[in-house]
């Protein structure tokens, strides 16, 4: 059998996720030599259309020229994996899709708006093209990325569990922040992969890794309300880093809305 | 069993000879905001002075400067980790030319003496035994941890609101399975034996004779407590009642305030469903095979391919439920409940357990 | 060493290709002490796993007498099986078992013997007839009625034909949707339970299917006259363990994988007919 | 021969930190266009900000930039707690900077190993290195890893801290934690000295150019947190005045803004520095530079990957001196009630100086913010290195030869393109 063929693609991102590969130490070089990396940019590997087995893409759409090349990423590529909130909902940029003033933000920005191309929405590649695998997180873990392409390389589709930071942060031992700290945490409607970082470092989860499996995100919603949160507090909880992410867009734009 | 008195200034005593005799000692400590069981190697580690309150979805410690280390119920959890770990390797596997080889890690010896076990998790315990070592299959891991444990109890003093062992008659007194029972007065405990090994822990001690007056003193904080709880369950046996009522609106009522984040499950001492995961190593050649804590209130535990036979959180809850106080009934020969309260404490939501039981009923 | 905890590896001797999607692995332990002390009874199970993907629940499918080497029937589903489909023979898997309850086999003795099936329901009670055949004197009537979704689902085709031709056995097979050709019922399998010649009272049932199947088919038979308790239905719960420990297979106070996979319709009947348990 | 038509495209650089071109037009054997094309679209950060509560800052701001997320949050928090009042205490600023030396490590290792390296010995990238260099790659990947390991002691992980909040860290690492870092961190040392004696030994080329170095500095120490601004031509400024002095441009052939000085390119970044505040060094590094044979203050920009190896080396020591005298505090954070106000930020991105402005209400939400990050400072530089140095290379060289150096001029910058929210590509037209 040949060797697998993989490439790293990048989109609007802060490169974060491709660090997952990059950070890896050690299983860098051992991936590299159990796969051929065909597109690597960051790495030093430029064959962007090459034909690929696996794709992994960081990034949200943003230019009609992204556009192009996703579609021409999934053309050459078996199996197309988002790599991250970017890929996958849009990432923290998507704040700007349904802003109505975010078109003259541009302008407030750059002196020559005219060399900006830029669409009004930061959408996820599934908006574009077929994706196979969603690895969600801001960023995705080191962990997350080389199991899922170990699965792969296995010949089996990785698992890709949708259960809520609480049960990670049980089974860490971490002390509870909402329940003894009254403190806003996202955890029970957040997905994990984290490892619950956030409770373990005595914080409130702030859902960086997206809406979890069975999110009752309408009843996180009115508990904050209760436990003193403000209506716009409430919506700027939903409406973060995954906001473009059902249920909490909705959730998120229900408490914006009521709240203006 | 005769009874004695191990002052405060003595409880070092029962750590040094506990670790002299080659345990790990484990002992309650105000981490966080609550109460974690940690190694401990000095008396001054343990909660001196502190309390807890706890409600509904809520969990306070304070220093009141007290003179006791036990003037509180418990904390999210006690014996579970220690004897059914959150998440441990079952197995590994190491390709070879013609396949694989399947590897076992050897258990590590690491007999641990627990101080200061709640009579409500004693009783989860025997549950655990009777579940991970009862059985036809018993669980190795399990039974590894538990082999050598030794168990201080202490006996229960200062009830948070959410306990409600009383009714469920498994506290606030130990009654058995631990080596050496402790009761917490101003100035020492009430110390009792429960087993040989308990016996010549006592043996070992700087005790002093128990006067009656503080046996009766302790006798009456053991009391109170029980008199103190306001939370109950409704009926040590609700199978039947349960069961007959799966279409209660109820349970549709509670799936709209329940987050299904599992931390009901987590702190439970009874629960004990976990998942099988298995960890691939990059180049091919090895993999690990874990298995950690889950949760009915996740995805994996309903799933069968093409189908989740649980995707409301109401029937989720509804399983929860029912196991606990119903269907246990027919596994274990009693409730699954102990009536720690720590599912209703540690619930981000407060839902209480004992409120919904008796809704259901009505 | 043979831990019920932990998998022993077993090589795939041969490899069927049943249809599409459907495959038969025939396994034998590289142990060959484990292989000699292995032994099952129909109905019952064995934790089939994929090195570096995970375990899943297989029934086995051949002849419990057989003794050099079983067999597994696996439709690729999702992602371990979809794994396991791309071995080949030569190749390894792990195995631990044989786990659960089977068929009432002994109960069945002198009695006719009713088998339902719908899918793949099928591969755990091919064992049933398998056994049945070999001792045909021990039994009364044999009925195996299988249903499909299509007609191009069905396997052992020639099987099914085969055993037609034997005495006192009924072939009973249906699809609800068909291509051309198709010489059997088009329709629901329960519509075939009619057709069974048979005595209920006098009957055994073995039921194996989806559980919306199974419940419609055990209503059938009871109107047929058949006594509930000697209807027996097969279950699939989510199996981590298959041990009674992991608890993802209850169903009401049962664990399927250790008080089941095989359970008298009684014992499940009111948590079965109501879903969402 | 000057007539040499060419016309090159490289649409997208390998190893920098994002996607970006170059555009370079040869004219009769001259440069007549030359840009740094960066079209990465953008994030529009600045204006997110905008309305959301100061607690969130850290966790947005660091989303600018994957690989240095620390700056971003220290910049932040530094101009935030201005507004607030809040005055850190000993623990924090020492938390901090060792926090922020965790940055240094990885981003600087990630550079020399994995981007800038393979460049002066021939390789396409780091693993083709590391077939015939692989005990230099993997200490690279332990070095880098090394500074990950800081970050995740006080922030969880290291890409995307969520340890940090605005008054301090959210939680106080264990005595445990810190002695086991500190012992992976020795014993990384002799590592870490190899390495600059490595880097100074690399065939670099030898281009010495004329420009203004700028940098954090007067802060009593070598400048990571804090500091005045600074530069090589005598500028000395608190960092609110840095509007007045720095100017931001819009380049036409980019989505870039590009910053001057005074109308001048200049530098930032690990060069700069070293060559600003080489007596504030720990002195084993100091004796580490004059042993590794190079002068410093150096003109020559290539000698930026031995200023980088240097830095490592420093926070290193730095990070040991802080893990030892480490003891945890009850008060890992200090709050204050919101109140309105302008604050600045600055602090040295493992890339160069990283400036935040932000404004809040009394009701601590954020009225607006300005970023500029150090890639936007340096672009104008890279611009005007490249016209010299591919002057000095030889503008009738092949192509390939011609892109390769204009890539190793450009890669030795470190240009984080996604600091910069831009994309950088290069055509070359030659007519
Ligand atoms: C007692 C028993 C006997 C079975 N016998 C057979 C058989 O002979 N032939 C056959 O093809 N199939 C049989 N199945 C079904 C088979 O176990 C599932 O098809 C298989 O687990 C699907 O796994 P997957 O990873 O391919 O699918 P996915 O949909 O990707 O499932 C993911 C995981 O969920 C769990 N899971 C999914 N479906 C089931 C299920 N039905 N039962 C238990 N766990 C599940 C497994 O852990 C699985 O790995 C049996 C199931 C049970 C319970
Ligand atoms: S801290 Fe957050 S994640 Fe952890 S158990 Fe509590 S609510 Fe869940
Ligand atoms: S925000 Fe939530 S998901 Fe993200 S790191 Fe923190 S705990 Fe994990
Ligand atoms: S009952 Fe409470 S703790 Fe349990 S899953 Fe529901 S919300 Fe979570």
């Amino acid at each position: 059998m040949s060797r697998p063929r993989i490439a790293v693609h990048k989109f609007a991102s802060c490169d974060g996720c491709q660090l997952a590969f990059l950070n890896a130490g050690e299983s860098l070089v051992t991936l590299a030599q159990r796969v051929d990396i065909l597109h690597f940019a960051e790495a030093g590997w430029i064959d962007q259309f090459a034909e690929v087995d696996i794709a992994f893409v960081e990034g949200s759409i943003s230019t009609e020229h992204d556009i192009e090349r996703i579609r021409a990423v999934r053309a050459s590529a078996r199996y197309l994996v988002t790599l991250g909130v970017c890929a996958t909902a849009g990432g923290l940029q998507a704040l700007r899709n349904g802003v109505k003033e975010s078109a003259s933000w541009v302008a407030d920005i750059y002196a020559s708006p005219q060399y900006i191309e830029c669409l009004p929405e930061s959408r996820p590649i599934s908006a574009h093209v077929k994706v196979d695998l969603e690895i969600w997180g801001c960023p995705v873990t080191t962990e997350q990325v080389l199991g899922a392409t170990a699965s792969l390389l296995n010949g089996v589709t990785p698992a890709n569990p949708g259960e809520p930071v609480c049960v990670e942060c049980k089974r860490r031992g971490y002390t509870c922040v909402a329940v003894t700290q009254n403190a806003p945490c996202m955890g029970p409607v957040t997905r994990t992969g984290c490892g619950a970082l956030c409770p373990g470092v005595g914080r409130a989860c702030y859902g960086c890794f997206g809406p979890a499996e069975l999110p009752n995100a309408a009843a996180m919603a009115e508990h904050f309300e209760q436990s003193g949160l403000s209506r716009r507090d409430v919506a700027r909880r939903f409406l973060f880093i995954t906001s473009t992410a059902q249920p909490f867009a909705d959730i998120g734009q229900r408490y914006k809305e009521q709240d203006d | 069993m005769p009874k004695h008195f191990l002052p405060h200034s003595a409880l070092q005593s029962l750590i040094d000879v506990l670790a002299g005799q080659g345990y790990a000692v484990i002992a309650p400590q105000a981490r966080n905001g609550s109460i974690v069981y940690e190694e401990a190697r000095q008396a001054d580690e343990l909660p001196w002075g502190v309390s807890l309150n706890q409600a509904a979805g809520s969990s306070r410690t304070h220093q009141d400067g007290h003179s006791r280390c036990f003037a509180w119920a418990n904390g999210p959890q006690a014996l579970k980790p220690l004897v059914f770990a959150p998440s441990e390797p079952l197995w590994r596997i190491a390709r070879t030319e013609s396949g694989f080889a399947v590897e076992v890690d050897e258990m590590p010896k690491r007999p641990l003496a627990v101080i200061g076990v709640r009579a409500c998790d004693l009783a989860a315990l025997a549950i655990q035994d009777r579940h991970f070592l009862g059985g036809p299959h018993p669980d190795p891991h399990y039974g590894a941890r538990r082999e050598d444990m030794l168990l201080v109890a202490v006996n229960c003093t200062h009830p948070a609101s959410t306990c409600f062992c009383a009714s469920t008659g498994d506290g606030p007194e130990a009654r058995s399975g631990f080596d050496l029972a402790l009761t917490e007065l101003d100035d020492g405990f009430i110390a009792q034996a429960g087993s040989p090994a308990g016996e010549r822990l006592l043996a070992a001690l700087p005790l002093q004779e128990a006067q009656s007056e503080k046996i009766e003193a302790a006798a009456a904080g053991v009391r109170r407590a029980a008199e103190s709880q306001t939370r109950a369950i409704p009926g040590t046996n609700l199978r039947d009642a349960l069961m007959a009522r799966l279409d209660h609106g109820r349970w549709q009522e509670v799936g709209e305030r329940c987050l299904a984040c599992g931390n009901c499950t987590m702190v439970c001492p009874t629960c004990f469903c976990h998942a099988e995961v298995e960890q691939p190593g990059l180049d091919g050649s090895d993999s690990l095979h874990i298995r950690e804590w889950d949760s009915c209130f996740g995805e994996r535990h309903g799933y069968i391919h093409g189908k989740q036979l649980r995707p409301e959180i109401s029937q989720r809850y509804r399983q929860w439920l029912t196991h606990k106080l119903a269907s246990w009934h027919d596994q274990f020969g009693r409730s699954g409940c102990v009536g720690c309260g720590r599912c209703i404490a540690w619930c981000p939501v407060g839902i209480d357990i004992t409120e919904e039981a008796t809704a259901l009923l009505k | 060493m043979n831990s019920p905890h932990v998998p022993q590896t077993a090589r795939i001797v041969e490899r069927v290709q049943e249809s599409d999607d459907i495959f038969t692995l025939r396994l034998r332990f590289n142990d060959a002490a484990v292989q000699d002390s292995y032994s099952f009874a129909p109905g019952q199970f064995n934790m089939v796993y994929l090195p570096g993907a995970g375990e899943v629940p297989i029934s086995i499918s051949s002849d419990p007498e057989e003794r050099t080497n079983f067999a597994h029937t696996i439709r690729a589903v999702g992602r371990i099986t979809h794994g396991i489909a791309q071995l080949k023979p030569g190749d390894e898997v792990g195995l631990r078992g044989p786990y659960g309850r089977g068929w009432p086999l002994a109960e069945a003795e002198g009695k006719d013997v009713f088998i339902v099936t719908g899918g793949l329901g099928c591969a755990p009670v091919m064992a049933v007839i398998h056994y049945v055949l070999k001792r045909r004197e021990r039994f009364r009537r044999l009925i195996i009625l299988q249903g499909v979704k299509h007609s191009h689902d069905l396997i052992w085709r020639a099987s099914y034909e085969r055993w037609a031709q034997v005495p006192d056995t009924q072939v009973l097979l249906a699809a609800n949707s068909t291509e051309a050709l198709w010489p059997w019922h088009v329709g629901s399998p329960i519509d075939l339970v009619a057709q069974a010649e048979f005595e209920p009272a006098h009957a055994i049932s073995m039921i194996c299917g989806p559980e919306g199947m199974m419940v419609a088919a055990a209503k059938a038979l009871k109107a047929r006259g058949m006594n509930e308790a000697d209807i027996h239905v097969s279950l699939e719960r989510n199996m981590q363990c298959a041990l009674g420990l992991c608890g993802h297979c209850q169903l009401g106070g049962h664990f399927v994988c250790k008080d089941g996979p095989v359970f008298s319709y009684p014992e499940v009947k009111a948590l079965l007919e109501r879903g969402g348990l | 021969m000057t007539n040499r038509t060419v016309n090159l495209n490289v649409p997208v650089l390998a190893r920098v930190e994002g996607e970006g071109a170059l555009d370079l037009s040869i004219v009769n054997g001259e440069i007549s266009e030359l840009g740094l094309r960066i079209f990465e679209p953008p994030r529009l950060f600045e204006k997110f900000l905008e309305g959301r509560h100061y607690m969130e800052v850290p966790d947005m701001v660091a989303r600018i930039c994957g690989i240095c997320p620390v700056a971003y949050q220290m910049s932040a928090v530094q101009a935030l707690e201005s507004i607030l009042g809040i005055e850190p205490t000993p623990w924090i600023r020492d938390m901090r900077r060792l926090f922020y030396c965790g940055e240094w490590i990885e981003s600087h290792g990630l550079h020399i190993h994995l981007l800038a390296a393979p460049d002066f010995l021939g390789f396409a990238n780091a693993i083709d290195m590391a077939g015939q260099h692989p005990d230099i790659v993997r200490r690279g990947l332990r070095i880098q890893e090394a500074g990950n390991a800081i970050i995740r002691f006080l922030g969880g992980r290291s890409v995307h801290p969520v340890g940090v909040r605005v008054g301090g860290f959210w939680h106080a690492p264990s005595r445990s934690a810190a002695a086991a870092l500190r012992e992976e961190l020795q014993a990384l040392l002799p590592e870490a000295e190899a390495l600059v004696l490595w880097t100074a030994a690399l065939p670099l080329p030898n281009e010495t150019q004329d420009f203004e170095c700028v940098s954090l500095g007067r802060a009593g120490e070598y400048p990571i947190t804090r500091g005045r601004i600074v530069s090589s031509r005598g500028l000395d400024i608190d960092i609110a005045e840095f509007d007045s002095e720095f100017k931001e441009s819009h380049a036409p052939h980019s989505t870039a803004l590009h910053c001057h000085h005074r109308g001048q390119d200049y530098l930032v970044g690990p060069l700069a520095r070293l060559n600003l505040n080489l007596d504030l060094l720990p002195a084993s590094t100091r004796k580490l530079a004059q042993a590794c044979g190079m002068h410093f203050p150096s003109s020559n920009i290539f000698h930026s990957i031995v200023a980088r190896a240097l830095e490592i080396h420093a926070a290193l020591v730095e990070s040991i001196r802080l893990l030892e005298a480490y003891a945890p505090t009850d008060t890992p954070y200090l709050e204050a009630a919101p109140r309105a106000g302008v604050g600045f930020g600055a602090s040295e991105a493992p890339r160069g100086i990283l400036w935040h402005r932000y404004e809040l209400d009394d009701s601590g939400s954020i009225v607006s913010a300005r970023i500029v990050p150090p890639t936007s400072q340096n672009q104008a530089r890279i611009e005007a290195d490249l016209r010299t140095s591919l002057n000095h290379f030889g503008l009738d060289q092949p192509e390939e030869k011609i892109r390769h150096h204009a890539e190793t001029v450009i890669r030795n910058y470190d240009p984080c393109i996604s600091c910069a929210t831009h994309f950088l590509k290069l055509s070359i037209d030659r007519t």
